[in-house]
């Protein structure tokens, strides 16, 4: 065993001493620059552009424009991951069925009448920074994750049970996490089915007028710009990601009882 | 490194590269799978940390500003202005995409660990 | 009614947070916002009010506000003095000591609140809480007496009066 | 074009609409129908791709409508297109053979696993951006742990699982940290942008302008970075570990595409950095010969000791995959020799070793349901005359000695790519790979010559149309396009221009960019 | 005119929380053991942290030159002072209970302990 | 003006490394949570000086907040001390 | 501009005791002794660390990034929950 890990820590050290050159270096440009690359350059000068529409996604956020805009395809695709990954953990504890009754009995009272407090409060908080995703920093996973948050602190504070009873069950959360990823899929193709619809060109993930294609989705509501798609994303995928992460702690914390009711039923394999 | 900033900044990127070596020794070295599962965090999290430290620069005025424009923008010239006081957005971009891809396989891996010690009564593995 | 005075608090408690929160200035957060806390407050309704609420909201709420300017100023200054005096002091005089409290409010929120101003103030900290017999166990920096009755007369009367008349 | 993006959006739409059905549907035989369906159109889609590519050459597809480095590009030229197809075709067949294979509960979460992976690899292969390969990739990784994990009441199975996991995730988190080099460095992420800045760091593309730091350096470490990478994905010498762990664990269509599709993967990713993006004159110059040969060497060793434990294994599953190792390792050898031929031959060699491999999990899988993993079990496929003879045939292919079977076909033009450049001694090494894993495949024909005990029962052996029908079309597939390589100028040229296309960046840039 | 005191009075309100923030860590260091910490952490989170915090958005609303999203950071200051007094006093009892009923923590030094003669659960 | 926030980042980063390194000796598996809780908030802190206000927001909840949990469960679920 | 000089020197003076007191802190978290005395020190560092990213964001002059304070505070206090429950309860989900 000695061996093994003096032979992992020699070339995780030559491993960090080459990237240690390789910064020092100047391979990664200078360090702390005052001059920006020119991509990044353009991403800030174009993500609100009204005078060239055509190569700007119209929000004042220029993280989400290229979170949900210029690379919408990685983004969608990440939260595929998160879905496989939701998917796997289902499917490791296939057949659980979350039961009341077991005796949960959560924290003191204290902890639970504060927490009872803070859920409006928060959940508002998660709903609003997703909403002003492309004007202020935040956008779907920011507001997602805080709701997300939000029902494991809950899940912890008042147990399992109550939560069941209260009707939090995986189930309803499966419908609205899948809710909030088909709308995901629909907003992305929305542009392209009414294209193909009427005949005309239009791209996959479009958002504002393009080379070749005239169609747009609203740039404004009321008296702030929507980012077009953008609102739509970050309203679905806070859904989404909050009902998935939730779902997934949820499975990951069944107690013993609810578990080994799943496993002993035994499965068959190869 | 004549200047103090530059150098402070290569110490916030230098100890980024401890932390990678640290954290990638933890995955490769430690027997308890829970242990791995933390290192392994920590790992990503300095990756993703490095990318942001490639986006920041710095600029003439005060202090560089975050890639969101405060208010609606009147002409072009505010674009510009904008474009030369604030820090790259893109790594930004990916970062977020790795935070949440990292996220959910630890969530997965977190699930099998479970399993393991379900099947074998310990998390000890070499 | 009672029913649907439940949600109105819920949703003006929400929605007050979210124009705080926001600093909202234009009316895209102001509509989106109402949106939003309307659906938050038939969410969460049904796990933050237990029980039928009262009409008498606006006068909790000046309860809440005077109680919360007494709360601030007085109680919480005299404490830092004294946890900051102890603390740079030159030799430690403590004598903490784990006393049981009493407490008289009926409603959760009431006895959260108690509860809550007691650990906010440095120097006490409720450590267990026994809801059937209506006892603190607060963990006391500077215990001046070791019997319930007095220790409550020290610790926590006079947030109990407001909080008696907030919650009942 | 409009197919080619449309195609990994597709397989994991389909994939997202599973779980939302699942709350209405309960029936397990709808999902069966549905994912083959799916599967089905994606195959279509696969080979709409396929021909695009053929008739226009690279075919590129901008997301959202934006400018190149701007926005996602997806690119397509003949090897990924080429690729793309095979891929499609093995998870088409891996998915109809799971209707019959696989019955747990929890059936739909299964195929939506399945069509993710199958998105994943697709994306992986069309996709012209550098950080959207990670994404892609991690799709395929995440779903590949969660289906070697399938039989979670097997201890080995989550072991397996947890290994390739947590290795798995290092090895991605390296190319993520590749990426964020080469943006550091070229301050693009568009992989014919990078192509192009790196033989030319004086180049200058709209929107991204000028390369920011020192191009070299931080492409070395890049590609150094993601070729570990690649190795460990295609399960190459030192990272080989993996693959004789997590491919007999998982179910037996999953090993299927373990060997065709994710090894597949590896492969493609070397192949696209050391040839499209930092290829023959670009800055990275003499270190990327380097690399090439250190990578070949790896090559050579991993055919070597593919084939010497392939020769002691006991386990059908277990064999296979050494197989696998010591055909990647050929594949490796091929793709690094730094030629045209090179690349043609290497790609020839993923392809029958994609189809023979999976053609050998799906015939012996009918003889694992039936009397278990074991190597003496296979006897059992003589019940079958279409199921023996397709492994006799999946054998022989990878045998590679006889000149009907595209194995034949691909191990001579490796030979000939070989001698072009003269590696006498990789010559030499292909031809001992060949002799030792032949004592073993001959080990295998004799056991399938033998009876075996008694199959246990078992509800899916009554019919086994299914999997011979399966069986069945990969076996033509392999004959028609062993004929076909030599018979058909057509296919031939087909296979010689995936060399030609990795070569020639300038199309690609062409396609993206504009000039 | 009215600027100018609210800016006062917020970096005087910030200038006694970074006051509390130290009283709190060198509470934290120099008491004896986790209960009596207990206390000096209570100082550090509302003296050392809600103090600023509303401090923070008087000096906001004051300085002018922030431009509109001023209001944007008072607001969300404020806000997070306000729920950091319900937080704080929820979190110190949950860890002290814990401590106290799992026994983590050594009680001494004390005086006298009315949980463990027969409160508690 | 700009070294004062970078001077915060460097120490914040310091503070990492003796947090990760903390967090991969120590045998207490419950004591290394804490410790990446530590480190995480110290890159939190990073992020936020590197004007990074997205980022900090997405990976305060999820390494704060989500990570620890699941790594806490983990630890309940199995064993509280490596081996 | 002379109440934004004021405010920012104001601050910068102000740096040096925050700093001060997040390594006093990070000192109690190193030196243990026992898992609730760590929590208590994490928990006073990140209400601390989120007052003074509020600070921080008026002497940067980015007031839209003051929500990175909401979020620590909230989560900190999340964290604090899950060790409590650790300690005192059975199964986290119980």
């Amino acid at each position: 065993m000695r061996l093994r890990e003096v032979v992992v820590a020699v070339s995780v050290a030559l491993m960090v001493l080459l990237l240690a050159y390789v910064v020092s270096a100047g391979g990664l440009g200078p360090l702390a620059p005052r001059e920006l690359r020119e991509l990044a350059r353009s991403y800030l000068a174009n993500a609100y552009n009204p005078w060239n529409v055509t190569q700007s996604s119209l929000s004042l956020e220029a993280v989400t424009a290229i979170v949900w805009d210029y690379r919408g395809i990685d983004t969608f695709f990440e939260t595929s991951v998160l879905f496989a990954s939701i998917v796997g953990v289902s499917l490791i504890f296939r057949g659980y069925r979350e039961r009341p009754g077991i005796g949960g009995r959560g924290l003191s009272e204290i902890v639970k009448t504060s927490t009872r407090v803070l859920l409006p409060l928060i959940l508002v908080a998660g709903v609003s920074i997703a909403l002003h995703g492309h004007l202020t920093p935040g956008g779907g996973f920011q507001g997602g994750s805080f709701i997300a948050v939000l029902l494991v602190l809950a899940t912890v504070v008042f147990s399992l049970d109550f939560l069941v009873e209260r009707g939090l069950a995986s189930g309803r959360l499966l419908a609205l996490r899948s809710a909030g990823l088909l709308g995901v899929l629909a907003t992305s193709v929305a542009l392209l089915a009414v294209g193909l619809a009427l005949g005309i060109d239009a791209y996959i993930f479009q958002n504002m007028v393009r080379e070749g294609s005239e169609l747009s989705m609203p740039q404004w509501l009321l008296d702030r710009p929507t980012g077009g798609t953008l609102l739509f994303f970050n309203v679905f995928e806070a859904l989404a990601v909050a009902a998935g992460l939730a779902l997934a702690f949820l499975v990951l914390s069944l107690r013993e009882e609810e578990v080994g009711e799943a496993m002993a039923a035994g499965e068959w394999h190869e | 490194m004549s200047d103090p900033t530059t150098f402070l900044f290569a110490v916030v990127v230098l100890s980024l590269v401890a932390n990678t070596g640290i954290s990638l020794y933890g995955v490769f070295t430690r027997p308890s799978l829970v242990k791995k599962f933390i290192s392994l965090t920590i790992f990503s999290d300095t990756l993703n940390s490095f990318a942001i430290a490639i986006g920041f620069r710095r600029v003439v005025g005060p202090y560089p500003s975050a890639a969101v424009l405060s208010s609606v923008p009147e002409d072009p010239d505010e674009l510009l202005a904008f474009a030369g006081s604030a820090v790259d957005p893109l790594p930004q971009a990916l970062v977020l995409t790795a935070i949440v891809i990292g996220l959910a396989v630890y969530m997965f891996l977190a699930g099998l660990i479970m399993l393991y010690h379900r099947h074998y009564r310990t998390t000890r593995m070499v | 009614m009672g029913r649907l005075l439940g949600y109105l608090t819920v949703f003006a408690m929400t929605y007050a947070f979210y124009v705080v929160f926001t600093g909202a200035t234009s009316v895209f957060s102001l509509v989106l916002g109402a949106l939003a806390s309307a659906v938050v407050s038939v969410v969460v309704k049904p796990l933050v009010v237990s029980g039928e609420p009262r009409v008498s909201d606006i006068a909790r709420l000046a309860y809440l506000a005077v109680y919360y300017l007494y709360y601030m100023v007085v109680a919480e200054v005299r404490a830092h003095v004294a946890i900051a005096r102890t603390v740079f002091g030159r030799r430690m005089d403590i004598s903490p000591a784990i006393v049981e409290v009493p407490y008289h409010v009926k409603t959760s929120y009431g006895m959260t609140l108690v509860a809550g101003s007691i650990t906010n103030t440095p120097g006490t900290v409720v450590v267990q809480v026994d809801p059937e017999r209506r006892r603190f166990y607060v963990h006391w920096l500077y215990a001046k007496a070791f019997e319930p009755d007095r220790a409550r007369e020290e610790i926590s009367a006079e947030f109990e009066r407001f909080a008696q008349r907030i919650f009942g | 074009m409009l197919v080619a993006g449309l195609l990994p959006l597709f397989l994991m739409g389909a994939a997202f609409t599973i779980p939302a059905l699942s709350l209405v549907v309960k029936s397990p035989r709808f999902y069966r129908v549905y994912a083959t369906a799916v599967s089905l159109v994606g195959l279509a889609m696969a080979l709409a791709v396929f021909l695009e590519t053929r008739e226009r050459g690279v075919v590129a597809y901008r997301f959202g409508g934006f400018r190149p480095p701007l926005g996602i590009v997806y690119t397509v030229d003949a090897l990924g297109a080429t690729l793309g197809l095979l891929s499609a075709f093995v998870l088409t067949m891996s998915v109809v053979y799971s209707t019959w294979m696989v019955r747990s509960r929890g059936e739909y979460l299964y195929y939506t696993l399945m069509l993710s992976l199958g998105a994943g690899s697709l994306g992986c292969l069309y996709t012209g951006d550098v950080f959207n390969l990670f994404v892609m990739l991690e799709v395929l990784s995440l779903s590949a742990y969660a289906l070697v994990s399938f039989y979670r009441d097997n201890p080995r199975a989550v072991e397996a699982s947890i290994r390739y996991a947590f290795v798995g995730m290092v090895a991605t988190s390296l190319y993520l940290l590749a990426s964020f080099v080469l943006y550091g460095s070229y301050g693009t992420l568009n992989m014919a942008d990078i192509a192009l800045k790196a033989r030319n760091p004086a180049a200058w593309t709209p929107y991204s302008g000028w390369v920011f730091g020192d191009v070299v350096l931080s492409s070395a470490i890049a590609i150094a970075l993601s070729a570990w990478t690649f190795t460990f994905k295609a399960a190459v010498f030192p990272n080989h570990f993996w693959l004789p762990d997590a491919n007999p664990e998982a179910p037996t269509p999953v090993s299927a595409l373990f060997v065709a599709v994710i090894d597949l993967i590896g492969a493609y990713g070397v192949i696209r950095f050391l040839y499209t993006l930092f290829g023959e004159g670009s800055a990275v110059g003499v270190l990327r010969h380097d690399i090439l040969l250190v990578l070949h060497v790896l090559g050579a060793l991993s055919a070597l000791v593919g084939a010497m434990l392939l020769v002691v294994q006991t386990d059908v599953k277990k064999f296979i995959a050494y197989s696998t190792i010591s055909h990647m390792g050929l594949a490796f050898m091929a793709a690094t020799t730094g030629t045209e031929s090179g690349v043609s031959a290497a790609t020839l060699q993923l392809i029958s070793n994609s189809l023979s491999e999976a053609l050998l999990f799906y015939a012996a899988g009918v003889a694992i349901v039936a009397v278990g993993r074991s190597v003496e079990g296979v006897g059992f496929l003589r019940r079958s005359k279409v199921a023996s003879a397709a492994f006799v045939v999946g054998l022989l292919n990878l045998f590679g000695v006889v000149p009907v079977f595209v194995g034949f076909w691909s191990k001579l033009f490796m030979f000939m790519a070989f001698l072009e450049v003269g590696y006498l001694a990789s010559a030499v090494v292909l031809m001992a790979s060949t002799g030792i894993s032949g004592v073993g495949y001959v080990k295998l024909i004799n056991y399938l010559a033998r009876s075996t005990p008694g199959p246990r029962e078992d509800p899916r052996l009554r019919s086994t149309l299914v999997p011979v029908l399966v069986v069945a079309l990969t076996t033509l597939a392999l004959v028609a396009l062993g004929i076909a390589v030599v018979a058909v100028p057509e296919v031939g040229r087909a296979i010689r221009e995936v060399g030609a296309s990795a070569m020639d960046y300038a199309s690609y840039v062409k396609a993206v960019i504009g000039w | 005119m009215i600027e100018l005191v609210l800016v006062a009075a917020g970096l005087t309100l910030i200038a006694i929380g970074v006051f509390y923030d130290f009283v709190g860590a060198v509470g934290l260091l120099r008491l004896p053991n986790f209960f009596t910490r207990l206390h000096a952490a209570t100082a550090g989170a509302i003296g050392g942290a809600v103090v600023p915090m509303i401090g923070a958005s008087l000096v906001a609303l004051g300085a002018e030159y922030l431009g509109p999203p001023r209001f944007f950071l008072a607001g969300a200051a404020f806000a997070s002072g306000l729920l950091l007094m319900i937080l704080a006093q929820a979190g110190s009892h949950a860890i002290a209970r814990a401590a106290y009923l799992s026994g983590e923590a050594p009680r001494e030094p004390i005086l006298y302990d009315a949980l463990e003669k027969g409160g508690g659960e | 003006m700009e070294v004062v926030p970078i001077s915060i980042a460097a120490i914040a980063a310091l503070l990492s490394i003796v947090a990760t390194y903390l967090a991969v000796r120590s045998r207490d598996l419950l004591a290394a949570v804490v410790f990446s809780a530590v480190q995480s908030t110290a890159y939190a802190l990073i992020y936020y000086v590197l004007m990074a206000p997205d980022i900090a927001l997405v990976y305060i909840p999820v390494s704060v907040g989500i990570l620890p949990a699941v790594t806490v469960m983990l630890v309940k679920k199995t064993e509280r001390y490596e081996e | 501009m002379d109440l934004e000089v004021l405010i920012s020197s104001a601050l910068t003076a102000l740096i040096p005791a925050y700093v001060a007191s997040f390594v006093l802190y990070a000192v109690r978290v190193v030196k243990g002794p026992t898992i609730p005395d760590r929590v208590l020190a994490v928990d006073s560092l990140g209400y601390d660390l989120a007052a003074f990213m509020v600070v921080l964001s008026i002497l940067l002059r980015s007031p839209l990034m003051v929500v990175c304070g909401l979020a620590l505070v909230l989560w900190v206090y999340a964290f604090d929950i899950y060790v409590a429950k650790y300690l005192e309860a059975r199964e986290m989900g119980g």
